[in-house]
């Protein structure tokens, strides 16, 4: 399997008048043909900002692309113009956004926006593309699609935008499909409705997609690797077993140990990181989570971690999986997970040397 | 790069002090606007003009040895020359002096005519669309009326009845002007009312004013900016207007718009007797638009240069 | 939406070649606006009389100030100088009916009839009993009007006329034909079969605002004196454009008296030598309400009037070489009121005059004079004026005037009813007779009189003068009644009007009377 | 909870919009419920469900249809001098599904979150006021510095906080939450429940908690209504439905949510929901029944006698 | 929707009464009449004239059979163009200032919208200041001084077009020009106003992230997010074009309806006042009543406020 998408070492920041916000400080990530990579992190931390300036979607200015590269089929998006991508996105690239309310044109049917697609990409006839979005409606889970073609956004409820939406993205069977939050407003029926239909169209078409949620069930159900973000960077990234039974990275420790459990019906205060996440208007020195981690180290405070090899999929960037680190506990609910795992190499090798 | 050494290694916590410390002063909304303006050069290019008119307007007239009333028979439609720097008028009088006399009044109609726009127009429009229903309907259809009912023969009844004055001009002025901004305001009102930030608001208690103020009206800036900037020309215009039914300013006093209004019967003959006024119409325009696109670009956060 | 076609020959001129040397013989001019009536009984606008003169003609006929028979044959006057009868000459009507006695007495009579709302029936008033009838207080028999058979039109008089022959030249005295009015009431509303005319020209078209076509009228019993086949007569009322087309070569005529031209091309007109000019009987003059202080004292409205210097006022301003006027009479009627009865700009004598004025009223000083209104009808011209004169009586007798001017109907009601100090007005002349400008003043409470000003040795003058027959003495009596006019200066006369325009050199023979009005009758181009 | 005082009573609300040609969407379809004082009532369904309707109804963003709503006795869509209203609307508050267009983009956030506090006139002071400010955004995971920004300069999770602190900032008795949670990464998503949960326990706040994560409605509420088209289906306490789940709906519902768990997920096996599988007869009746003390479902005559028997 | 059609109506109905009353009694109130002029027609005759057109009897008999003319479309004769009723006058006037106001219509609205859209585009370029610029020029001059300046230079300097008058399509240029001018301007600044606010709506960013070009997104998803303001002052304004403008005709020789506006007023021939206030007012209500029905079709959140309910 060829590498469809490979993103190397991504800045991107924003100018405002409050400063320069660094909102993706140094991302790297490849994705392969008919692969699912799940995004997962803390809210703000970039993920958003990384899904569109693969999209070269970032409002420039105030946005900009300040290093990095996005070889996208072996063409670096960067350097393409605004009329080259117009080639790309919708037909190549597939993209779901966060706000299914204000990323639907208000004054247009929400039918006609999914039908736009296909007349740009597919040349469809406004019948058959017609056809085609009602087919698309239905295929997302609406019912009486017939009729909701040709109603508004505002008619719709959150769950329907949010698949009119999905809809959109998947009109054109696009190689590369990017789903920002695709199924937060889903119930859970119709979210397994909508996993099922992307994991058949992955199957079909061997589309290639990037999955941003906070739901680790959702994860855990599509995921094949899981890249965990904090501050602009990527802190840990491996398949979806090595995340789920062997995580390494502290946050990623903290945000498994955040979830209720469904089992029990214990109504103790559910674990959660303890701070706010830092400004990235002016990120900290060293680990941008050490003022929040409980395992922070003086080094934390000083330099910025490596990045750590544990597996040949797996990375992690803490200072934690240096060999002079003192060894550390993970929390409890974490614990319960733990699974050694045969491919992990004997040490953690330091890939990428912290700056 | 920094060595690594094993003590490095220990536990550490943060400090919380330094992330206490706040990268940035507290900015109400009115003054992050006050600094994107300041930083748009155009639109304080254009305040700057503004500044300078209302200068010249106050100063400019002692400038010159002439008065603004005072005949000269004998030098009638004289071209600009270093006596009379922008040339004289059809009674020999100097423009330059007139202009700065007629800047006085015509700005002052300019921006009085658009505050009284900003406040009724914007007021009416806002209610009519945000209370929506009979109460729109109502203050619509008023409008409507005034605007239906010949504005000539409405100023002249004003004139019959309350005779020739500067608060029979301003009404007249203003009887009727409100309205398109009034238009404008509703529309936009009914657009955003149903916004979610406005449902949220409401949620919260807040009142109908506040929500107009807080939430509609500065949704709304753009396109009453817009309007107000059309809205000052039109004043000028208008006291020309009123000034051909007896109602303007009383002559030997000059307006820009009256001068305007006599200088374009002679284009072909005296030129300058239109230019003068005309331009400095032209940049006073000019000054609000870049000062209203300055201000409204200043009011919308999601836009940054 | 669409273009109302008419014909096509704007801008470019007819190619119908003619007798004269092949310049095609076709007139474009400027009339401003739509004629308020075509119809002579009804016409009350100088547009409307304007097109009337080329298409009708009544008894008599204006050339070069006097009257010249034209209908009329030849006719006879009563000793009392109160009957005329007139023998018509052979004429014809534009559809080739014959011009007829009893179309005269059927015109006359239904604008004199009460039912038919003719607004310058009063024109007609000269005639015995015409006033009568109009006012619902005789029958249309009483009216001194008769056809005693198709060619003989007798015409009794209220009052021994002298200017009665010039009278009948004016549109409210010219024919209808009375076969087709009778028929279809409606008849002068469009052009058309209906609308028949007995004059030079016949209108074959009559777009409403738009334009007027007329064409020569080959019944007209003098038709080899019209050498114009046609007159396009187009209404734009507005005086930089009329000139503008002129300039383009799309109008033969710009200026008056159908159109007018900008007052700021004056200076320049005249100095290329373009600018015609020629004096008519009108007076611009500045009514003072003797009614309200300080104008009731006789010397301060003289004071006034002395310390206005109208010939900067003509040169400078107004620019037509207007006729500075120092008396109420136009010149066109009395040549001797070039000069007129006190000196133009005299600020001596005014300063004297005020000093006395000042004393008659009490006071002190012309500060304790409190401020004059002077008032006028919306207008450049008017506006330029004032603010001449308000400067002039500043500068010259320290006298403060407030500017006041308001919308014509606004004013007329103003001034007509007294509401006013100084009221700006210009008279007319119907007739080429000084009673015109006389009468006015007569009674107080009297038609346009609006200055309250009333003498009995004048108004005696004026009376006496109707009846006498003799014109040397008559003209006597009227220049001592200007005199006294003149002496208690119930009006400021600032200028006599003249016409101004410009014409193609080729265009010849077009006749202007002294009153103002145009006739093509023989106009031709070269 | 013992003494379990009604707070809020929904009866029998209906909203319906006109969606042209004469048709109506009956978003909401006759719902009867009630939350007491103190407990958190979570509302689950089908997406498009009516759960929004519901919510914006209660808080009297739409006039319902039919039926009523009463706080504390009090008919929310009654007639109310304006002074009674702003202490209504103080009393009940809303957190927006949608977090950004219910963000006014011309306020700062400070100011977005004081609004309410400068409505009511909590604050003396502008110190006091901005001190509020503070104390609700690291209440909720901001920091201070977002207090200058303007809401489209955050993330969605972000967004969502800023509109959770709003509606804190009145201190309210009443909070609908309409899916406060669903854009917010798990550890905030524990913060911002824990806070709830705090107030709750402090201030005795009542909630209705619409969401979609099951496992987090399960252990943030005491009872759930489990909505689908415009009707609650089924209304238990939390650990019961969750237990026993009678209607079919529920039971799909239950065992479509996802585990953090890969294998589990990968061996999943869904309960597919067919409305048609009640074979309900032509006019027979559905009603809301009480199967067991607390345990209320729609059913018909015939289904509420086998579901009895099956729990008894 | 019907029932909110018919709602309007009868609200229509209701200001346009309210409009005639009101124009009825202030033509009335102001000085002077049909009939004053300097030479003052005798008061006989006067009265003849009074008791023909009926205006000596008590105010509200004529009051009463003005509104029952109004309701039989026919107002009567003209006081001063003698053997023309209002009727043959709008029947004339009107078709010239409609195909004239068409025409200046469309040019304000095409290039305005046009201007506003690259400005708007182009942001703080040069193609903003120049759009600008242009845009300040046609708001700041009136239509009567555009007219002078482009007859003066296109016409007679240049000799492109004809001075003045109604003839060809060649004629309609400068005056449509003139006309549209200030309308253009406003316009391009309206559209630019709001189009700004609709670009940084995140529904722009999903149609680029369709792949649409900047062309499509600006004709299928901003402009008509934005054309709201546009809309609203199109209304007014096109009652008011199409019923002709009293300066554009008097400069041009038009012979259009607008003059009638103006010299009615100053003639006080009341007919013709009434009878031109009726048929422009009809176009107005009509004109405002189509804008908000428009809102409806441009922006479907917009609730037509005929029933409450979705409040
Ligand atoms: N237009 C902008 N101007 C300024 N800052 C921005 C802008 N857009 C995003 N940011 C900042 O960039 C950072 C990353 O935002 P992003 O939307 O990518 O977060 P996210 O990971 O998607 O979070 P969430 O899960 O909450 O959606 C945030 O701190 C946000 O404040
Ligand atoms: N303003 C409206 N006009 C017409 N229909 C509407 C309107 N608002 C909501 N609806 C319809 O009402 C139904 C319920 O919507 P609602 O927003 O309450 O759903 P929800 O349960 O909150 O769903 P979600 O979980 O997806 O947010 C939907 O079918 C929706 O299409
Ligand atoms: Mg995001
Ligand atoms: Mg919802």
């Amino acid at each position: 399997m060829g590498k469809l998408l490979e993103v190397k070492n991504l800045e991107v920041s924003f100018q405002t008048y409050g400063g320069e916000v660094q909102a993706v400080r140094g991302v790297s990530f490849y994705l392969n043909k008919g692969e699912t990579l799940a995004i997962v992190g803390e809210s703000g931390s970039g993920k958003s900002v990384t899904s569109q300036t693969i999209m070269r979607l970032i409002p420039t200015p105030p946005g900009k692309i300040k290093n990095g590269q996005i070889i996208f089929d072996g063409e670096d998006l960067v350097k393409k113009t605004d009329k080259e991508m117009e080639q790309i996105r919708g037909k190549d690239i597939g993209m779901i956004f966060q706000d299914p309310m204000t990323s639907l044109n208000p004054t247009m049917k929400v039918g006609h926006q999914i039908m736009e697609v296909v007349m740009k990409h597919q040349k469809m006839s406004k019948s058959a593309a017609k056809e085609r979005a009602i087919e698309l409606l239905r295929l997302v889970g609406i019912p009486m699609p017939e009729k909701r073609v040709n109603q508004y956004p505002h008619e719709f409820s959150g769950g329907m935008r949010q698949r009119a939406m999905i809809a959109i993205a998947l009109a054109s069977n696009p190689k590369l499909l990017i789903a920002d939050e695709p199924t937060t407003a889903l119930d859970v029926t119709i979210q397994a409705q909508i996993l099922e239909l992307m994991k058949d169209l992955q199957k079909k078409t061997g589309t290639a997609i990037i999955f941003i949620t906070h739901d680790l069930g959702v994860v855990a159900n599509v995921a094949d690797r899981v890249a965990v973000m904090y501050a602009g960077k990527i802190v840990e990234m491996g398949t979806v077993d090595e995340i789920f039974y062997d995580p390494r990275h502290p946050y990623t420790w903290g945000l498994l140990a955040s979830m209720p459990s469904l089992d029990s019906d214990d109504k103790a205060e559910l674990a959660s990181i303890p701070g706010s996440p830092p400004d990235l208007t002016n990120p900290p020195k060293g680990d941008a989570f050490a003022p929040r981690n409980p395992y922070a180290m003086k080094i934390d405070f000083e330099m910025e971690p490596p990045l750590f090899q544990i597996s040949d999929t797996h990375y992690a960037a803490t200072w934690l999986l240096h060999p002079d680190a003192p060894k550390v506990e993970p929390p409890e609910a974490v614990k319960r997970r733990l699974r050694k795992l045969s491919t992990n190499y004997p040490q953690p090798i330091i890939v990428r040397e912290s700056e | 790069m920094q060595q690594i050494s094993k003590e490095m290694f220990q536990p550490a916590v943060a400090d919380v002090g330094e992330a206490e410390k706040l990268s940035r002063p507290s900015l109400s909304f009115w003054k992050d606007v006050s600094i994107r303006f300041r930083k748009n050069k155009l639109a304080m290019f254009g305040l700057i003009l503004l500044i300078l008119l209302v200068i010249m307007a106050i100063f400019g007239p002692y400038m010159t040895k002439y008065d603004y009333a005072t005949n000269d028979l004998m030098n009638t439609n004289q071209p600009p020359s270093s006596k009379h720097w922008f040339g004289t008028d059809e009674l020999g009088r100097d423009i330059f002096t007139r202009t700065w006399y007629g800047a006085r009044i015509s700005l002052f109609i300019g921006v009085a005519a658009a505050l009284i726009d900003l406040l009724i127009g914007v007021l009416w429009g806002g209610i009519a669309g945000y209370r929506g229903g009979k109460t729109d309907e109502i203050m619509m259809r008023i409008a409507d009326i005034l605007y239906g009912v010949p504005y000539l023969l409405l100023v002249i009844i004003l004139m019959v009845i309350l005779g020739q004055g500067l608060g029979t001009m301003i009404l007249a002025m203003t009887i009727t002007g409100w309205v398109n901004m009034a238009r404008i305001v509703r529309g936009q009102v009914l657009q955003l009312k149903n916004q979610e930030y406005v449902l949220a608001a409401r949620t919260l208690g807040a009142s109908t004013s506040r929500i107009m103020f807080k939430h509609l009206i500065p949704n709304a800036m753009g396109a009453i900016l817009v309007t107000m900037t059309l809205t000052i020309p039109n004043a000028i215009f208008t006291e020309a207007f009123l000034s051909y039914l007896g109602l303007g300013v009383p002559q030997p006093l000059a307006s820009w718009g009256t001068m305007a209004s006599e200088g374009v019967q002679a284009l072909q003959y005296y030129p300058w007797r239109l230019f003068f006024p005309a331009t400095f119409i032209c940049l006073t325009i000019f000054a609000f638009n870049v000062v209203g696109d300055g201000l409204r670009d200043a009011l919308d956060p999601r836009l940054r240069k | 939406g669409g273009f109302k076609k008419g014909d096509e020959s704007t801008g470019e001129k007819g190619k119908s070649g003619s007798k004269t040397a092949n310049v095609p013989q076709e007139l474009h001019i400027n009339i401003k606006t739509e004629p308020f009536s075509l119809n002579p009984g009804l016409a009350n606008d100088s547009v409307s009389g304007n097109v009337l003169y080329q298409t009708f003609e009544g008894l008599t006929r204006i050339k070069d100030g006097k009257p010249q028979l034209a209908m009329a044959e030849s006719y006879q006057v009563s000793k009392d100088l109160k009957t005329y009868t007139f023998k018509l000459r052979d004429a014809k009507w534009s559809n080739g009916d014959p011009v007829t006695a009893k179309d005269f007495e059927y015109a006359w009579k239904w604008a004199l009839d009460p039912k038919n709302q003719s607004q310058y029936a009063y024109q007609l008033y000269y005639i015995k009993n015409g006033q009568a009838f109009n006012e619902g207080k005789a029958k249309a028999e009483d009216v001194g009007v008769k056809a005693i058979d198709d060619k003989t039109l007798q015409v009794t008089l209220e009052n021994p006329t002298p200017y009665f022959l010039q009278l009948t030249a004016f549109y409210t005295y010219f024919p209808v034909n009375s076969k087709i009015a009778a028929k279809n009431p409606k008849w002068y509303t469009n052009a058309g079969p209906d609308y028949t005319s007995n004059g030079p020209f016949k209108m074959v078209t009559w777009d409403h605002n738009n334009k007027i076509v007329l064409e020569k009228n080959e019944n007209y019993w003098d038709a080899k004196s019209v050498k114009l086949t046609k007159i396009e007569m187009v209404m734009v009322n507005d005086t930089n454009t009329e000139l503008s087309m002129f300039n383009n070569g799309e109008l033969d005529w710009a200026g008056m008296p159908t159109g007018q031209l900008p007052p700021d091309s004056l200076s320049q007109l005249k100095a290329e030598g373009k600018l015609h000019v020629q004096p008519i009987a009108g007076v611009y003059w500045y009514k003072f309400n003797t009614e309200k202080p300080p104008l009731n004292n006789v010397n301060i409205r003289k004071a006034l009037a002395y310390a206005i210097n109208r010939k900067a006022i003509v040169e400078n301003i107004a620019k037509g070489e207007q006729i500075p006027a120092m008396a109420a009479v136009p010149p066109t009627m009395f040549p001797e009121n070039k000069k007129g009865y006190f000196k133009d700009n005299d600020v001596e004598k005014a300063k004297e005059y005020l000093k006395k004025g000042l004393q008659e009223l009490g006071l002190k000083d012309v500060k304790d004079l409190p401020p004059i209104t002077l008032s006028y009808n919306t207008d450049d011209l008017h506006a330029k004026i004032a603010q001449a004169i308000q400067d002039m009586w500043k500068k010259n007798l320290g006298i403060e005037v407030k500017l006041d001017n308001s919308e014509w109907a606004v004013y007329i009601d103003k001034l007509h009813s007294g509401d006013y100090q100084i009221g700006r007005m210009g008279w007319l002349g119907d007739f080429n007779d000084p009673i015109n400008f006389l009468e006015l003043f007569r009674d107080k409470k009297g038609g346009n009189n609006d200055t309250n000003w009333e003498n009995p040795k004048y108004k005696q003058l004026l009376i006496d003068s109707q009846k006498e027959t003799d014109p040397e003495k008559r003209k006597e009596m009227l220049k001592q009644a200007e005199a006294i006019l003149m002496d208690e200066m119930p009006v400021a006369p600032i200028y006599f009007y003249t016409n101004t325009w410009v014409q193609k050199d080729n265009l010849k023979g077009v006749e202007m009377s002294g009153l103002g009005d145009v006739q093509f009758k023989w106009a031709y181009f070269e | 909870m013992s003494e379990k005082q009604k707070l809020i009573e929904v009866k029998n609300l209906k909203q319906y919009f006109p969606v042209g040609g004469g048709n109506v969407v009956r978003a909401v379809d006759g719902v009867t419920f009630d939350i007491y004082k103190g407990e958190t009532f979570g509302l689950v369904g089908e997406s498009g469900c009516g759960k929004s309707t519901t919510g914006r109804t209660i808080i009297g963003l739409y006039k319902a249809t039919d039926g009523e709503v009463f706080f504390n006795g009090i008919n929310v869509h009654g007639k109310h001098s304006a002074k009674e209203l702003k202490v209504l609307k103080r009393k009940m508050q809303m957190i927006f599904q949608d977090p950004y267009s219910s963000l006014n983009p011309r306020m700062t956030v400070a100011d977005i979150i004081a609004e309410g506090i400068d409505i009511h006139g909590l604050a003396k002071t502008k110190e006091e006021r901005m001190q509020r400010v503070y104390e609700l955004l690291e209440t909720v995971g901001l920091n201070r510095e977002h207090a200058n920004r303007y809401p489209h300069e955050f993330s969605g999770g972000q967004r969502q906080r800023i509109g959770i602190a709003r509606a804190l900032a009145v201190e309210p008795e009443f909070i609908i939450a309409d899916e406060p949670i669903s854009a917010l990464d798990v550890s905030i998503q524990a913060q911002v429940v824990n806070l709830m949960k705090k107030l709750q326990r402090e201030k005795g706040l009542t909630y209705l908690f619409i969401a979609h994560d099951l496992s987090m409605v399960k252990y943030i509420s005491d009872r759930i209504g489990v909505m689908y088209f415009g009707k609650m289906v089924e209304l238990a306490d939390a650990e019961e439905l969750y237990r026993n789940p009678i209607h079919p709906y529920t039971k799909s519902l239950l065992s479509a949510i996802p585990l953090p768990d890969p294998e589990t997920e990968r061996t999943r096996k869904r309960i597919i929901y067919d409305p048609s599988q009640h074979n309900y007869k032509e006019g027979e009746e559905l009603e809301f029944r009480e199967i067991t003390p607390g345990h209320f479902v729609l059913c018909s005559e015939a289904e509420y006698k086998t579901y009895q028997a099956m729990y008894k | 929707m019907l029932r909110y059609i018919s709602k309007r109506l009868f609200y229509m109905l209701m200001s346009l009464f309210l409009i005639v009353t009101a124009t009825f009694f202030l033509m009335r109130a102001a000085p002077g009449g049909p009939f004053s002029s300097e030479k003052q027609v005798p008061p006989e005759i006067e009265k003849n004239l009074n008791e023909y057109y009926g205006l000596d009897r008590p105010w509200y008999i004529q009051y009463f059979d003005y509104l029952v003319s109004v309701a039989k479309w026919d107002f009567g004769p003209s006081f001063k163009y003698k053997g023309q009723t209002v009727n043959d006058l709008i029947d004339e006037g009107f078709p010239v200032s409609f195909f004239l106001g068409m025409e200046s219509l469309l040019i304000a609205v095409s290039i305005g919208i046009l201007l506003g859209v690259i400005a708007a585009l182009k942001h703080n370029k040069w193609q903003d200041y120049a759009a600008m610029v242009f845009a300040v020029i046609g708001i700041s001059v009136p239509n009567f001084i555009m007219a002078s300046i482009l007859q003066y230079f296109l016409a007679i300097k240049l000799g492109w077009f004809p001075v003045a008058r109604w003839e060809s399509l060649q004629h309609t240029v400068l005056p449509a020009l003139a006309l549209a001018a200030t309308p253009m301007a406003f316009i391009a600044r309206l559209t630019r106003s709001s189009m700004l606010e609709v670009l940084s709506n995140d529904y722009i960013r999903t149609a680029k992230a369709k792949g649409l070009s900047q062309g499509q997104i600006t004709v299928k998803h901003a402009i008509r997010n934005a054309i709201l303001p546009v809309v609203t002052y199109l209304g007014p304004l096109s009652a008011q074009i199409l019923t002709g403008s009293f300066v554009i005709e008097k400069i041009f020789g038009i012979p259009g309806l607008g003059g009638h506006f103006v010299t009615s007023i100053t003639n006080r021939d009341y007919t013709v006042i009434m009878g031109v206030t009726v048929f422009y007012s009809i176009l107005l209500l009509l004109s405002v009543l189509l804008v908000d029905i428009a809102y409806g079709f441009i922006d479907p959140r917009i609730k037509l406020a005929g029933g409450k309910k979705g409040e």
